[in-house]
């Protein structure tokens, strides 16, 4: 009863395209506010989570938003799209009342000064491209990767910038192919991949489809290349999906699986215990989000300065070598708006897991 | 159908210039030749008659004079001018104004509002007047208000419905909305495509009335297409016979009534009588049509 | 009603038409056609005459229009149960008001559509010469658009259609509308030739109140949705009203002209 | 019928609002508008501006597509193209706020121009599909511009009149009324005189307008340069209200709204432009409320958004089976039943 | 110039154009009896795909069971469709009845993710799968085996039009209801017939593009490709819905090949608009007849 409570908000996609990801974050962070608040709070403060469905759309997003900051003194809050994070920046800047993350991994959303008081829960999307590529690089010097991309903004967003990359590190990519986002026909895009004849490819901006179809008519047709794709095609749940098409399919991934028992991580005990059964990635981020935010919180208050958007951040970047139990396999250190780490993963269909394939990358 | 009817031939105004020449004009449409080498004038101040056989190309020919066809050769002129190549609105200014042979009344309007829209290429305001509705459109709109109220639907006796919006109207009141609009036009020649076709008599006296009563008190020339002869002989000055495109006739009602080639294409033999009875009486043959 | 005891094909009972549940159309009409013979149905615009054959066919609800009270009934049984494409089937064509010929069809294929109406009737082919030997022109334009006949050649593929629908009775909505003066009595002719040669029933309405009473046996004349005068043609032609309104023929028996028409009408005396 | 008023001359006759009932609703309405910024919250303002946008952005697409019967699935296309020149010229020029609009309106007028030049040869649905080729090119160059932002887009600072900076949707709101009001105004002004009647004409039949002296090019131009016109402004005031313009901000869904909008509200009627894009905003709001006084509301907010998509199907196919004619059909029935209320003699 | 390759993209892309067509089809079937262009042709593909997920993944159907099922489902769904909200609009004017499909669309969405979720999904694989060869050119067999059936139905239906009376009796419903009906046409059994039809040709297309690319709730994008097919071909012709939609699949192919992934879209709808502009009734619609 120390003061008012401490009000995450949340636009939370947990109907439509993007609800596989939003109902595990919702429960991820529901979970860890109750883990909190069953620990007596921060500093005797609750915490109180006020989430609203979005459906994945902006304009629900923001009317959510609106709806919730008129009904709540809200001093953190969790978003659902990059677009919903840059629309409302500007009324996070204006107000500098909250700390916000989300649900994107935009390259442009890491950048403390354009968005000040927002961070992400995990690398970048170029960063991801990075970590897989220089895994590449290790694994096999001077090999052809394929981009393979869905022509929306969460699609194209790393591409230039790790073409670049792959150059720097010695990599060549000898064809980009950008298709239509969702479920469509790719044989002429498969015709193109083949010709190119990869070593690597690496899909990006999808969630499901239509990497299987890829990969499929691409072994009918004799490709030799190996698959690859980034957080959001990760969870084992999907890439489970891909049946057959799917083994071997690798990918990088910023935290550890829920049934990941390789090293010792008291947090990933917590949640089987509380979860028997498998929990998504999403579910993770969202619990680590919600862990980061109470973090923020916690240094700020302990700082004894007022709760606002900048205090948030800069204790938020003050944090060095933090633990996560276990949920990221090395302590973190928040420099600027990423978590530039994470390690590969690939799948291994007769397990039906995810296994490591390289240890924890961090950029 | 009605016997012809003794009345002085009417002499046709005495003028110069035709007020409307067509000259030469052919029309055709894949293959189908509506009209060709079409010829004649309507003198002011008359009423002319187009007539022949369904699918003869009077509507054709009211729709080239207006605009709404090109023809393939030929010109018209109106008032002297050549109008051949005149794009179609601005023939609606020059004062042709028409009324449809199948009612093309807008049904989403009042019948005020139908007859209003004839005004249009008359009037000036532009958008910028309509979205500030000061000065211009405000002045313009009232004095087209008082105008159509005054003149065109006192005339045609239609203050009842002015209202109404036109769907809920029978077809004779339809027409009649029609040619208010295609007076509302201010035409120097008012062209009526079968101003009578589905009215008994009575309401067809009714339309004969207005139609002489343009003429005479508003001195408007008029041109019709009507299948009803008993009207067409009684009202026109000049009738013209259309058949497959071509003029086959042109005269007084008289002269074109007696005429065999219009009586075999067109006319019939006008004696029906007792249809039932003479079939009965084995009177009629099979294969006459 | 004309000739009571005779077999009537049609019977129509004082019936109700409400139009968009608000406009009152029809207010209490009744009707008969007696077996094998043509019967009239004049009145002025609006007065209810489509509304009537719609209402008889069964077309009424696809224009919002709906029968409240009153009954009908086709060779005795009552059409309320049937749909409109049933009462072809069983014999009652229409042939409705504007001609409605289907314009992207071939004139052949016009006639085709109308063979549905043989339909469950054992084995009764179409007689597609039956028509043309009636409607020689249409069978010169057999290949072409409907769409582009003349107006004269559309009304005769409307009747040619629903010939070939071998009908007991065929329901006439202003065949004359719009046509020649020859071409009006070719049409009635052939209208008395297949009402006498095939014994086929027929109600018509008819603006053309000469040529309706020519062809008729007897008439009906209706004003504002009720009948009003009725009786056989000849009684019909002989009535003064009927003569001054729908004959135009002058007070002194001669037909009058349209250049000697007065701004002043008497009133009709069955408005009174 | 009305009373309070005898009309003396046509003109008085032709008045927008001429009885005194329907002046003392105006009152009421204006000093509702004025009072409310002032007693809603952040939330509900919010909603306001937003319902006004798209009052005048629907109102647009009702003289296109209600009254000149040119079906457009475009119209969010021309407020991007109107919130892309705001955006533009805010951000590189600097030019003042309201001539931005302008501009906005201007642009997004010139891509209706250009879009409506097949009109005249192409109609009905085969042009309401034509239109959706238009607002693919128009997303299509959005997001491949440099000049645009690519897929990422524009941001742009608030924008600031007499020096106040209008960064909420309080002080927006100020702005973003009036501007569709003055719209509002223009819309019904139009449908009083020779242009309006001419777009209906077109709408009933084109042909026989042309030879009562309608120029057909000229008045579906005109009709598709107005309509977007509108859109640009809305698409302008938008682009100042979310200040965050991307090619997915206008996506075709979005037009479908503003016809979904119209056909609820009422095609052809200057209300029923009204009231279908406040009811249409408004309905997943009011959707949630509902869902949330529902017992074991929380569950069902996991269907939340399918079931929005339902009902906003089911709005349109439940209002076009059972009333064809719209909310202002509706409102019209109500307004006959109180009659002169408050003024029943 | 690389001719192989050409010729290899141009393959698949008239093979992929055979998907399409099979759905142009199911859309202009409901065009030709009923003057509805319906928007929703997606949406119904979609459901369609998700009928046969069920029956064949979640109730464990044999293939030869499952489709079957799926198909006769979707043809219940398009009987419900006609006679709760296309029946009622009878004789309302074309904007109405296409905004009923928006509509319907709109509904469909939302109850595919009611019951199923808007998680994407993959329909178990049955067509072949030893890869096709035409030439050096190589042709996935799912593609192939698609447009195969594709092709074959178009075929039975034009020859269907050809020698059935009941082709005149969908055309003349459509051109004039009431007109029909004093025809002695059972006009609410041709326009059933229509959209049951359509629903089951609209499930196979569905069947077959769900196994190529995958099924979810966004499915219905697909339809925004048949709406330029059917345009391009012109919304009341079987032909037109066949060249239309092997010449859209071709442009897409080329101009994804050569221009790239977003130019896709683009390039067809340039196509349309110059097709539109060129033949306004597209390349085989029939024309209106305006006559004043
Ligand atoms: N738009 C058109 N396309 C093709 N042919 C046409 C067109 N308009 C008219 N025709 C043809 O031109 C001829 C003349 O038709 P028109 O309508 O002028 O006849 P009409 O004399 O007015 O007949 P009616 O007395 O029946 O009204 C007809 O053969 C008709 O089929
Ligand atoms: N679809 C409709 N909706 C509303 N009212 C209608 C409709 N059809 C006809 N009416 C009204 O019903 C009345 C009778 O119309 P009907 O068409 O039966 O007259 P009619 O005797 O055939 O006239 P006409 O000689 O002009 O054809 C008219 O007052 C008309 O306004
Ligand atoms: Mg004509
Ligand atoms: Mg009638």
């Amino acid at each position: 009863q120390a003061g008012e409570d401490i009000v995450i908000g949340g636009s939370i996609p947990m109907t439509g395209v993007f609800a596989f990801a939003g109902v595990g974050i919702n429960a991820g962070i529901a979970d860890y506010v109750k883990i909190v608040n069953d620990g007596g709070g921060i500093k005797g403060r609750k915490l109180r989570y006020v989430p609203e469905d979005t459906g994945y759309k902006v304009d629900v997003s923001v009317a959510a938003f609106k709806k919730i900051t008129s009904q709540n003194k809200v001093n953190l809050y969790y978003g659902d799209s990059t677009a919903f994070s840059r629309t409302i920046n500007p009324e996070l800047e204006r107000t500098g009342n909250i700390l916000m993350t989300g649900a994107s991994f935009a390259t442009e959303l890491n950048d403390p000064v354009k968005y000040p008081n927002q961070f992400l829960v995990g690398p970048d999307y170029t960063e991801m491209f990075g970590i897989l590529l220089r895994h590449i690089a290790k694994e096999k010097p001077g090999a052809k990767v394929a981009f393979v991309y869905s022509d929306s903004e969460f699609g194209r967003d790393p591409i230039d910038t790790s073409e670049a990359l792959a150059k720097k590190l010695g990599l060549s990519v000898p064809v980009k192919i950008m298709t239509a986002p969702g479920s469509v026909d790719v044989s002429t895009e498969v015709i193109k991949l083949r010709r190119a004849a990869p070593d690597y490819t690496i899909f990006h901006g999808y969630i499901l489809a239509p990497i299987p179809e890829f990969i499929t008519q691409g072994k009918q047709m004799g490709m030799t290349s190996k698959w690859m794709g980034t957080f959001w095609t990760m969870d084992s749940s999907t890439v489970m999906k891909m049946g057959e098409a799917g083994d071997g399919f690798m990918g990088v991934m910023p935290y550890r699986y829920y049934y990941d028992t390789s090293a010792k991580a008291p947090m990933l005990d917590k949640i089987r215990q509380l979860h028997p059964d498998y929990q998504s990635t999403a579910y993770i981020q969202g619990f680590l989000a919600a862990m980061l935010f109470t973090e923020a919180a916690k240094r700020t208050l302990d700082a004894g300065k007022e709760l606002n958007g900048k205090n948030f951040k800069a204790a938020l970047n003050s944090i060095k070598d933090f633990d996560t139990g276990g949920l990221i396999g090395v302590p973190i250190t928040i420099k600027g708006n990423s978590i530039p780490v994470g390690r590969v993963y690939k799948a291994d269909m007769k397990a039906q897991k995810m296994v490591a394939a390289s240890d924890w990358i961090a950029l | 159908m009605s016997q012809p009817i003794e009345t002085e031939p009417q002499d046709g105004p005495v003028s110069a210039t035709p007020l409307l020449r067509i000259d030469g004009l052919t029309l055709a449409f894949r293959g189908v030749r509506a009209l060709s080498d079409v010829s004649f004038d309507v003198v002011p101040g008359s009423i002319t008659a187009v007539i022949g056989p369904n699918g003869a190309g009077k509507t054709s020919l009211f729709n080239t004079v207006s605009g709404f066809y090109r023809p393939n050769s030929g010109q018209v002129y109106f008032k002297g001018q050549d109008i051949t190549r005149l794009p179609t609105p601005q023939r609606a200014k020059m004062g042709l104004g028409r009324s449809f042979q199948n009612i093309a009344l807008f049904r989403g309007m009042t019948v005020l509002d139908n007859i209003k829209l004839g005004r249009h290429a008359h009037l000036k305001s532009n958008v910028l007047d309509a979205l500030f509705y000061m000065g211009r459109a405000r002045r313009e709109e009232a004095a087209l208000r008082a105008d159509i109220e005054e003149r065109i639907i006192d005339f045609l006796e239609i203050d009842h419905i002015r209202h109404a919006p036109v769907s809920a109207l029978s077809y004779g009141l339809q027409k009649r909305v029609e040619m208010a609009r295609a007076l509302a036009m201010q035409p120097e020649i008012l062209m009526l495509d079968e101003p009578v076709a589905g009215m008994n008599r009575e309401e067809t006296e009714d339309m004969a009335r207005f139609i002489l009563d343009v003429r005479e008190e508003w001195g408007i020339t008029v041109l019709m297409v009507e299948h009803d002869m008993g009207m067409v002989m009684d009202l026109s000055d000049h009738v013209v016979v259309l058949n497959f495109g071509q003029v086959i006739a042109q005269g007084t009602p008289a002269m074109v009534q007696s005429d065999p080639e219009v009586i075999r294409a067109y006319l019939g033999s006008g004696d029906v009588g007792d249809l039932r009875r003479k079939l009965q009486a084995g009177a009629i043959a099979e294969g006459v049509v | 009603m004309t000739q009571p005891g005779t077999d009537h094909v049609l019977e129509v009972n004082n019936i109700e038409v409400i139009y968009n549940k608000v406009v009152q159309a029809l207010r209490g009409l009744s009707l008969v056609v007696p077996r094998g013979q043509i019967v009239a149905l004049l009145g002025s615009n609006g007065a209810g005459k489509s509304t009537t054959l719609k209402a008889i066919s069964g077309l009424l609800a696809l224009e919002d229009g709906e029968l409240k009270s009153g009954s009908i009934s086709f060779n005795g049984q009552s059409t309320a149960r049937l749909a409109p494409q049933q009462l072809v089937r069983q014999g009652l064509s229409h042939v409705m008001e504007g001609r409605r010929i289907f314009e992207d069809l071939t004139v052949e294929e016009n006639l085709v559509t109308a063979s549905y109406a043989l339909t469950g009737r054992g084995g009764v082919k179409p007689d597609f010469d039956l028509v043309y030997s009636y409607f020689p022109r249409l069978h010169e334009r057999c290949k072409g658009l409907a769409g582009y006949l003349s107006g004269g050649e559309q009304q005769m593929l409307a009747i040619g259609r629903a010939l070939l629908a071998q009908p007991q009775l065929i329901l006439l909505d202003e065949p004359s509308l719009g046509l020649s003066p020859k071409l009006v009595e070719d049409i009635f002719t052939i209208i008395a030739r297949i009402n006498a040669e095939r014994g086929v029933s027929m109600l018509l309405v008819e603006q053309n109140a000469t040529l309706a009473l020519a062809v008729a046996h007897s008439g009906y004349i209706m004003e504002n949705g009720k009948i009003v005068i009725d009786g056989s043609a000849e009684r019909l032609a002989g009535d003064p009203d009927v003569r001054e309104f729908y004959l135009g023929v002058g007070g002194s028996g001669e037909a009058r002209s349209f250049r000697d028409i007065k701004h002043y009408k008497r009133r009709k005396r069955w408005l009174s | 019928m009305r009373i309070g008023t005898l009309k003396e001359t046509y003109i008085a006759d032709a008045a927008l609002f001429d009885s005194r009932t329907q002046q003392t609703w105006l009152v009421l309405g204006a000093a509702l508008l004025l009072l409310f910024p002032f007693m809603a919250s952040d939330y509900w303002l919010y909603l306001a501006c937003l319902v006004s946008i798209n009052v005048a952005s629907a109102t647009g697409l009702n003289i296109l597509t209600g009254y000149t019967g040119l079906v457009s699935l475009g119209q969010a296309a021309f407020m991007g193209l109107g919130a892309y020149t705001v955006a533009i010229l805010e951000i590189r020029v600097g030019s003042p706020f309201l001539l931005n609009l302008l501009a906005g309106g201007f642009v997004a007028m010139a891509g209706g121009l250009v879009v409506g030049i097949p009109s005249l040869r192409v109609k009905g649905l085969y042009l309401a599909i034509a239109t959706i080729a238009a607002s693919f090119i128009a997303h299509f160059l959005f997001a491949n511009t440099a000049f645009t932002g690519r897929t990422a887009g524009l941001t742009l600072p608030p924008a600031s009149l007499f020096g106040v900076v209008l960064d909420t949707s309080f002080r927006l709101y100020w702005i973003i009324v009036p501007v569709t009001l003055l719209m509002l105004l223009g819309a019904a002004n139009l449908f009083r005189t020779r242009v309006g009647r001419a777009f209906i004409a077109i709408r009933d039949r084109d042909i026989s307008a042309e030879v009562l002296g309608i120029a057909l090019l000229r008045y579906k131009l005109l009709s598709f340069g107005l309509s977007s016109f509108y859109a640009g402004v809305a698409g302008g005031l938008w682009a100042y209200f979310f200040r965050v313009v991307t090619p997915e901000s206008f996506p075709l869904s979005m037009s479908i709204f503003f016809l979904a909008a119209i056909i609820v509200g009422g095609m052809g009627s200057i209300l029923g432009g009204i009231l279908g894009a406040i009811f249409m905003t408004m309905v997943p709001e009011l959707l949630k409320l509902a869902v949330g006084l529902l017992p074991g509301g929380s569950e069902l907010t996991v269907f939340l958004s399918p079931v929005r998509t339902v009902v906003f199907g089911l709005l349109i196919i439940g209002f076009l089976v059972f009333e064809p004619h719209g909310l202002a059909e509706v409102w019209r029935r109500i307004r006959r039943f109180f009659h002169l209320w408050p003024f029943r003699n | 110039m690389d001719w192989a390759y050409l010729f290899e993209i141009s393959l698949t892309g008239i093979a992929s154009g055979g998907l399409y067509a099979l759905a142009a089809l199911a859309f202009v079937m409901v065009y030709k009896a009923t003057r509805v262009v319906n928007i929703a042709i997606g949406e119904m593909l979609m459901v369609g795909a998700y009928l046969f997920f069920t029956f064949a993944v979640t109730f464990a159907l044999p293939i030869w069971l499952a489709i079957p099922a799926a198909v006769l489902g979707a043809g219940l769904l398009g009987a419900v469709i006609e006679r709760t909200m296309i029946r009622p609009l009878l004789g309302e004017p074309p904007i109405s009845v296409f905004m009923v499909t928006v509509g319907l669309a709109s509904v469909l969405v939302g109850l595919v993710e009611i019951i199923w979720t808007a998680d994407q999904r993959r329909l178990p694989d049955f067509l072949p799968n030893t890869p096709v060869m035409v030439g050096d050119a190589f042709l996935a067999p799912k593609v192939f085996y698609g447009a195969l059936i594709a092709v074959v139905l178009i075929a039975v239906v034009l020859l269907v039009f050809r020698f059935w009376r009941g082709g005149v009796a969908l055309r003349a419903t459509a051109s004039d209801p009431a007109a029909a009906y004093s025809m002695g046409i059972n006009v609410p059994r041709v326009f059933s017939l229509a959209w049951v039809v359509s629903a089951m040709l609209a499930a196979v297309s569905g069947i077959i593009v769900g196994s190529i690319g995958g099924i979810s709730s966004s499915m219905g994008v697909f339809g925004l490709s048949v709406l330029v097919v059917v345009i391009v071909g012109g919304l009341d012709s079987v032909l037109g819905a066949l060249v239309g939609g092997l010449l859209i699949g071709l442009v897409e192919a080329l101009a994804g090949t050569y221009l790239g992934g977003e130019y896709k879209l683009l390039v067809t709808f340039i196509v349309l608009v110059i097709v539109l502009m060129i033949q306004p009734y597209g390349l085989f619609g029939t024309h209106e007849i305006e006559r004043l």
